[in-house]
């Protein structure tokens, strides 16, 4: 979840190449779910990875 | 700038004040003579929270050069109860809960009372007794308990038998 | 769960503290003056944003009778913010070591022998600024190119909320019909009668006292504690009276902060009031919002789908802004319920005045958007808006998905009457109409970003040999009533009358810690621990009268009205006094104390309980010059079961008219980030003259988890009147009103564009 | 904070005249409503005050059938919305100062204090220059009477010069067949006009027009009449088209200056409108007066 505080997940977002704040602003100016179908996209692979 | 005894009388009490001329009504009544009921919200002499009445009328006290009232008769929230007895006006605002914080409180009691003594028994319109607060601001009640306290003191409700 | 007769609860009774106010003996911080006292003075920033190279106060130490300046050198520099828990939220130093970032903002402080001295004291302070490139608009400040405001805060985003549940773009292929709609919806001053005071008295041995005009004494305490390096306990904050507060007492100010530090370097009490002005341009304001909202609705007037985006500026720093950007997002659902919901919040730093929390806490702005379009797709679907609202209405049992249980809902009661009044108004004369809106609020909030270590309310009740009550409650009286409030439920509780209670609130050291007076909590959450410690202290009489009154256990004895007796007859029983005599005789002398605590569990994510309401608005609107005049204001009102009635009629008047100042007359105009109108001749509050008549229909409900089943009333009445007068000026005129406040300006310039389409067509 | 400053204090009207001429850095205080905000922002700080709100003898209201209405300089607004023979013969003035502020600052402001402070949004000049007002003022050497028309220079500057007092009001009696109506318009019942209108009718035997009056508030440095409308209805039989004309010509006279409470645009059509309807309103008394 996006949100303050999410340094972690931030770091984590970050090291798999995708802009934290780009997809955080993403969500709210462009209609959709977008930044979050990326997001769930990259957990799943990185599920998969494990 | 030299300074100025006043001499002026509150609540029936003669008081004498040493000032210099700038200060302001609300100043001498809150600050020398330490009559805190009356209150002060803005510096614009909008909000009516320093409201007295001078010899019956209502001003704002944030309004008047202290030194103006020389000799004059002036009546704060604290002159409203005579030996422990309340106004009708005080009684009226409990019944209605006609205050919150009670911060604008004293002044509007003081506008009611100039309003109710001026109407000499009339009865008066709802308009009227609006317009009688017009210069008070309350931020809690939205005004309408105030209005109807007054009202029902207008209507006789508090009259002693 | 049935009803109880009462005997105080539900009876109009004076307020506990009205002799005091009506008479002029009740002292608030702005009259408290002590021994010795100094009186101080804060220099304010005259740029939106500049770093501070040099505060050079020599020349102001020379002025004669100036005792101190300090600035943020002589501070901790801690980094405060009521939001504790989360270290990056707590982003105010209150006097900035490195660089200001709004007009107003403290830069220093004096203290002198006299107002007036300190005041010109200011004007020798010699400052000198780097003025930064400033930004004021949310959707400016979030650009690649927008000046960074907090270091390492990339596009000045301070905090997002994400709330969704269903699968919302599943449930928007259901609808037959979706609208978007933009909406603007601007600041609003708390404009409390009292502005910012304290008044702080620090002594030899550590202690330091601090009298404050403050919505929560026990938060002041811990945050005062938190910058000053104190201890919490060595902290006694005071609160005797409050001259109101509406959301935006409860942090940390300039006033309590300068005079603490000052009072500690001189071991003198200090007195810090904020001007008018100051409180305008300097303590922070209702946060301003832009909302953009899609729904998602079948043919028939079935929700299905919503989806909003809203950004707000949330102004120099975070205050309490974090919350009110998720109560918003969570309260624009209100109240109805939505197959998908999806909501994204965001708070944007800006270079104005801090936004924080206001009464209604971001759902007035939430409400103005949804309860406006509902009724515009409505009509653009041929639908009755009160059919609409009870097809989709929350219901007794409903859960919103993940959020929050709703064990009580009088919403459709209120839909119902609300369409009785409106009906029987029946048609409405040219330029004239009614509105409505319906809305829920909660009755506390079950967040815990301050960290307290303590329970959210507590309470201890203490019987005296003679029969009197000392009733110690931390929950804090700004003129809403709370005291009354907990001296009514605790004269029900034991069964004794109003007048042997005395209620002690407003001092940390003398009272259990509390939350304090907001998000609409106290009658809930410190009713419910007042009712407790009473049921302790009552069950210590009740042991001993059992005793004394050798009866058969399988009785149930009661206390009312000071008679102590056996519920199946009532005629046997004892003088509740001579009772308390006998206990405390039979205790070795102890006084009778009972010890009541409240903290929400297992209640959802936001709120033990929910109020509703539906508000109906009938306004006319001079075509010519675009003036609006409000007629009448109706609500339809379910709190649950009301305990003190004056108080609650209080609390509806009280909110109509500052919503509806919200709604057609307040605004905080910035240029270049100063604020234009920070005065009470510019800035309107609504007066008597223009205040209407307002009525309320009280729906009875009742709620398991409050005190005798009670919950908000007041706070949540501030949300529905923006929408519901704006509703009455499209039904008067035709006119969509999409942003706030509804000037004759903005109604004229609609009216001409709406002249225009009809032309085209 | 207010500066410091002497404190004189006259007995009589001379005395008064005669300090206000001996102190240069002197300025008059009656009842106070506008100057102290002013001296409390600092922009203004006298070294002397002159304080005249005792001076009985330019407190008084006195009516005569031929002679017409003479308000002292000191007479408080109050006085004047309570005074019967006001009420009877110039409703409007008195509908005028029900409207002005609150009655806090009626019952201490002064009708002097008002027209000297040359506040162009100040609600009785629009309505005294409608109904043909003098105003009287002087000095020791001796005084000069001139109509209201000409009395206000720009925004808070009159014709007066130091040492200069105002008087007394002057309104011409009644004359028949008029009318005169005032409106402001404003957010607040109690706030100074964002624009206001005052308009005076009188009629002709044959229901022409004898003679109209337009004077605009807080349209411009002063208030102003609109003497081009008034013209437009000189002679004619008044009608709603010509109402409308005239305020559309007061509209386009008008120069109003934009601020947070309006634009210029919302100012000239506000100021069209409502002169229109105080025509119409002082027409429709005009037609019933005798």
């Amino acid at each position: 979840m996006f949100g303050t505080g999410d340094k972690a997940h931030r770091a984590w977002i970050e090291s798999q190449g995708h802009s934290y704040i780009e997809l955080l602003l993403a969500q709210t100016t462009e209609a959709g779910n977008k930044s979050y179908e990326i997001l769930s996209d990259l957990i799943e692979k990185a599920q998969d990875k494990l | 700038m030299e300074k100025h005894i006043l001499r002026l009388k509150v609540n029936g009490d003669e008081y004498e004040v040493y000032i210099h001329p700038k200060t302001l009504l609300a100043e001498v009544i809150r600050d020398h003579l330490g009559l805190t009921g009356t209150k002060r919200g803005c510096d614009t002499v909008s909000c009516g929270a320093c409201t007295v009445n001078v010899e019956g009328k209502s001003v704002k006290s944030c309004s008047v050069l202290a030194i103006q009232c020389e000799g004059l008769e002036v009546t704060t929230v604290e002159g409203l109860e005579v030996n422990g007895k309340l106004s009708q006006i005080q009684r009226a605002f409990l019944d209605n809960g006609s205050y919150q914080c009670g911060f604008c409180t004293p002044g509007m009691l003081m506008s009611s009372t100039a309003f109710l003594s001026e109407l000499e028994g009339k009865k008066p319109s709802e308009e009227e007794i609006r317009e009688s607060i017009e210069g008070n601001v309350c931020r809690c009640t939205g005004y309408n308990s105030i209005v109807r306290a007054i009202d029902a003191v207008a209507q006789g409700k508090y009259k002693e038998e | 769960m049935s009803h109880a007769k009462y005997s105080v609860i539900n009876t109009p009774v004076h307020n506990i503290d009205g002799i005091a106010k009506v008479t002029g003996r009740a002292t608030y911080t702005f009259d408290v003056t002590l021994p010795g006292m100094l009186h101080g003075k804060i220099l304010r920033s005259p740029h939106p944003h500049a770093k501070i190279i040099n505060i050079d106060a020599t020349r102001a130490m020379e002025l004669s009778g100036v005792k101190i300046v300090v600035t943020g050198k002589d501070t901790l520099g801690i980094k405060q913010g009521i939001w504790r828990r989360y270290e990056e939220l707590c982003d105010e130093q209150v006097l900035p070591l490195e660089k200001v970032r709004y007009i107003g903002e403290p830069v220093a402080a004096v203290a002198a022998i006299t107002e007036e001295i300190a005041e010109a004291a200011l004007d020798l302070i010699d400052v000198e600024y780097e003025v930064l490139p400033a930004v004021y608009e949310p959707l400016e400040a979030i650009k690649k190119e927008a000046p960074t405001i907090h270091e390492g805060v990339e596009r000045n985003v301070n905090v997002t909320r994400h709330i969704e549940w269903g699968d919302v773009d599943e449930a928007f292929e259901e609808a037959d019909y979706i609208r978007e709609d933009w909406f603007k919806c601007s600041g609003q001053a708390h404009m409390c009668m009292e502005t910012r005071a304290a008044v702080s008295s620090f002594t030899p041995e550590g202690k330091l006292t601090c009298w404050a005009s403050t919505q929560s004494a026990y938060y002041t305490q811990g945050l005062l504690a938190g910058v000053l390096g104190l201890r919490e306990g060595d902290v006694r904050v005071l609160a005797p009276y409050v001259g109101g507060g509406f959301g935006g007492k409860f942090e940390l100010d300039a006033a309590m902060f300068c005079s603490a530090v000052m009072s500690m370097k001189l071991h003198k009490p200090v007195k810090v009031i904020f001007t008018r002005e100051e409180d305008f341009i300097a303590s922070k304001r209702r946060t301003p919002m832009f909302y953009y909202v899609r729904t998602g609705m079948k043919k028939d007037g079935t929700f299905c789908a919503r989806e909003s985006r809203m950004f707000s500026n949330g102004g120099a720093y975070t205050g309490m802004g974090a919350t009110a950007l998720y109560l918003s997002g969570f309260f624009h659902s209100f109240p109805y319920k939505w197959r998908g919901y999806r909501y994204d919040g965001y708070r944007v730093y800006t270079n104005t005045l801090p936004s924080t929390s206001m009464r209604g806490f971001g759902a007035p702005q939430a409400m103005f958007c949804s309860e406006q379009q509902i009724d515009w797709m409505c009509a653009d679907l041929g639908l009755d808006p009160f059919e609409v609202r009870r097809k989709n209405g929350h219901t007794e049992g409903y859960e919103v998905p993940g959020q929050a249980f709703i064990a009580s809902c009088g919403l459709e009661q209120c839909i119902n009457e609300i369409e009785k009044w409106v009906k029987a108004k029946g048609k409405m004369p040219p330029n004239r109409g009614i509105g409505i809106s319906s809305c829920g609020f909660m009755s506390g909030g079950i967040f815990n970003w301050f960290d307290s270590p303590y329970s959210f309310s507590s309470a201890v009740v203490t019987i005296n040999v003679d029969g009197t009550v000392e009733l110690h409650v931390g929950c804090q009286d700004i003129g809403q009533g709370s005291n009354t409030t907990m001296a009514i439920i605790a004269a029900e509780t034991l069964g004794v009358k109003m007048e042997d209670i005395k209620v002690h609130s407003g001092d940390t050291t003398h009272c259990p810690a509390d939350l304090g007076a907001w998000g609409s909590r106290q009658t809930l959450m410190a009713g419910n621990a007042v009712k407790m410690a009473c049921e302790d202290a009552k069950k210590q009489l009740l042991e001993f009268a059992y005793a004394e009154m050798g009866i058969n256990i399988v009785y149930d004895l009661d206390i009312k009205d000071r008679w102590v007796h056996i519920v199946a007859r009532p005629e046997r029983g004892l003088d509740y006094f001579e009772l308390v005599k006998k206990v405390l005789r039979a205790k070795d002398g102890q006084r009778v104390v009972g010890r009541g605590y409240y903290t929400p569990h297992r209640k959802g994510m936001i709120s033990p309980a929910y109020s509703y309401m539906m508000q109906a608005v009938d306004a006319e609107i001079d075509p010519e010059t675009g003036r609006i005049k409000i007629h009448e204001v109706m609500t339809a009102h379910d709190c649950g079961q009301p305990i003190n009635p004056l108080g609650l009629i209080g609390q509806l008047e009280g909110a109509a008219s500052m919503a509806l100042g919200y709604a057609y007359l307040e605004d905080m105009p910035f240029e270049d980030g100063k604020l234009m109108n920070p005065n009470l001749v510019d800035y309107k509050v609504i007066k008597a003259p223009e205040m209407p008549p307002t009525g309320i229909i009280e729906i009875d409900t009742y709620e398991p988890e409050g005190p005798y089943g009670a919950k908000e009333a007041g706070e949540g009445l501030t949300n529905p009147t923006a929408a519901a007068l704006g509703n009455a000026v499209y039904n008067a005129l035709g006119i969509q009103m999409k942003e706030l406040p509804i000037t004759p300006e903005r109604i004229l310039k609609a009216l001409r564009e709406k002249k225009e389409q009809e032309a085209q067509k | 904070m207010i500066n410091d400053f002497h404190y004189l204090k006259p007995a009589s009207l001379k005395e008064a005249l005669a300090m206000y001429a001996q102190h240069d850095d002197c300025k008059v205080i009656c009842g106070g409503q506008s100057l102290l905000i002013v001296m409390r922002q600092g922009m203004l700080a006298p070294e002397y005050l002159l304080d005249i709100k005792h001076v009985k003898e330019l407190s008084y209201i006195k009516f005569d059938d031929k002679d017409g209405l003479r308000i002292g300089a000191t007479t408080t607004h109050r006085e004047i919305e309570k005074s019967d023979i006001i009420a009877k013969k110039y409703p409007v003035l008195v509908a005028m100062e029900q409207k002005l502020a609150s009655i806090q600052t009626r019952n201490w402001g002064t009708i002097g204090g008002n027209l000297a402070h040359a506040d162009p949004a100040g609600d009785p000049a629009p309505v005294l220059m409608a109904l043909k007002a003098n105003i009287k003022f002087g000095n020791e050497k001796g005084d000069n009477t001139m109509p209201l028309d000409e009395f206000f220079v720009d925004y808070f500057e009159t014709k007066m010069d130091h040492g200069d007092l105002v008087l007394e009001v002057h309104v011409p009696a009644p004359e028949p067949k008029f009318g005169c109506a005032y409106q402001k318009f404003n957010l607040l019942d109690s706030d100074m006009g964002i624009v206001a209108a005052a308009a005076a009718v009188t009629l002709n035997a044959d229901g022409t027009c004898k003679e109209a009056r337009i004077v605009l508030g807080n349209a411009g440095p002063t208030p102003m009449r609109v003497t081009k409308a008034e013209d437009l209805l000189k002679g004619k039989k008044l009608d709603d088209k010509l109402f409308a004309e005239a305020g559309q010509i007061a509209s386009e006279e008008a120069q109003p200056v934009a601020d947070i409470h309006a634009s210029e645009e919302h100012r000239r059509h506000v100021l069209g409108v409502l002169t229109k309807r105080m025509l119409k309103k002082a027409f429709e008394q005009a037609q019933k007066a005798a």
